[in-house]
């Protein structure tokens, strides 16, 4: 119960962070609904999303093995 | 029973008031312009509130997609 | 009394994120104290906090509406 | 009693270092010129120590500006 | 006992996640181009990709740097 | 042991911020490491802990200085 708990909170984070750097890296004020650029801005939060997943997954990567060479003091 | 469902209640409220902060401090920072030149002017114009509505819905927009795309992924 | 301390919450943190705002919107380093500005900061923030207030509103209806169209999952 | 008096008095402590951890940040950032030129300084210059004093300061003025503004407004 | 232990291991890998979670913020943030020209590019670049390597390793090395840095200044 | 934690708390939460703060201040992205400014950017990882260390000490003066003058409500 405990690792459920672990992994729903490790996917709910994800998609907070997620969508606070898509959200402004892929659309500027006035966030006008009727932008002709809707479509635009809904390839950019997709393709903003797929690279912020394997950001993730790098990153990941990068951390856990360098815990491995060199553990936190 | 009934202590733990307002303490449900509240915890529910909690959590949208802190929504409520987190999207203030967002589309206030993106869609209020502070300067010099409007200082006084207590008003929200039109535009401005406009911004502040189309940012709260945009994120959320962009929030489901993100939740959608994670889904349909698995 | 759960309530009260809610409330009291609220209000805290809006104080606290006013005035995170309102300083970095109205004030300018080095923020000399002797300043000929200093009428002039003071009615800054005034405004500043009358529209931070006012959006605070504005973003409780549209976020409440929202929800009671579309419930969170 | 007394062990809650410990505590009580540890955890206003702990919200004081909080703040001063927070206005480290803020007025570190505003006021401190780090670049490649002064490296190796590592003293606050007079102009330095001086905007950090008065960004606390000024923070702690907007901070009651606003608690007054609503209490009045009540 | 058993339980203590499941909740420290489980503790310590909700610590590891934290930080990956900031060096993402951080790293995607800082190596991570997103514009309308590459929209639909859902691959890292080479060069995205060793940025963000990169932006881990060398904070950890500042992170480390100032930990010895303290101790040695005691 | 409640001061011992809180000393330890404080000491975490200083490297944490000055790690956050002198690496952005003084790495820029890519981030490259075999960069010939390897040394300098040690240099100015140094010099602005030494500033951040000197900051905290000031800004607890002034803003104990202060609550001593005007306690919070």
């Amino acid at each position: 119960k405990v690792q459920e708990e672990f992994a729903i909170n490790t996917a709910k984070t994800l998609v907070d962070h997620a969508t606070e750097q898509c959200f402004t890296k892929c659309l500027k004020a006035p966030y006008s609904v009727n932008s002709s650029s809707l479509a635009q801005d809904n390839n950019c939060v997709e393709s903003c999303l797929a690279k912020y997943l394997r950001s993730w997954n790098e990153i990941s990567k990068t951390y856990v093995g360098r815990l491995q060479q060199q553990p936190p003091n | 029973a009934q202590v733990n469902n307002i303490i449900q209640v509240e915890d529910q409220k909690h959590q949208i008031q802190q929504e409520i902060h987190n999207f203030t401090k967002l589309c206030f920072n993106n869609c209020i312009n502070i300067n010099s030149s409007n200082i006084l002017n207590a008003d929200l114009t039109t535009n401005e509130n406009q911004c502040l509505t189309d940012c709260v819905g945009r994120y959320l927009d962009v929030n489901l997609q993100i939740v959608k795309t994670l889904q349909n992924s698995k």
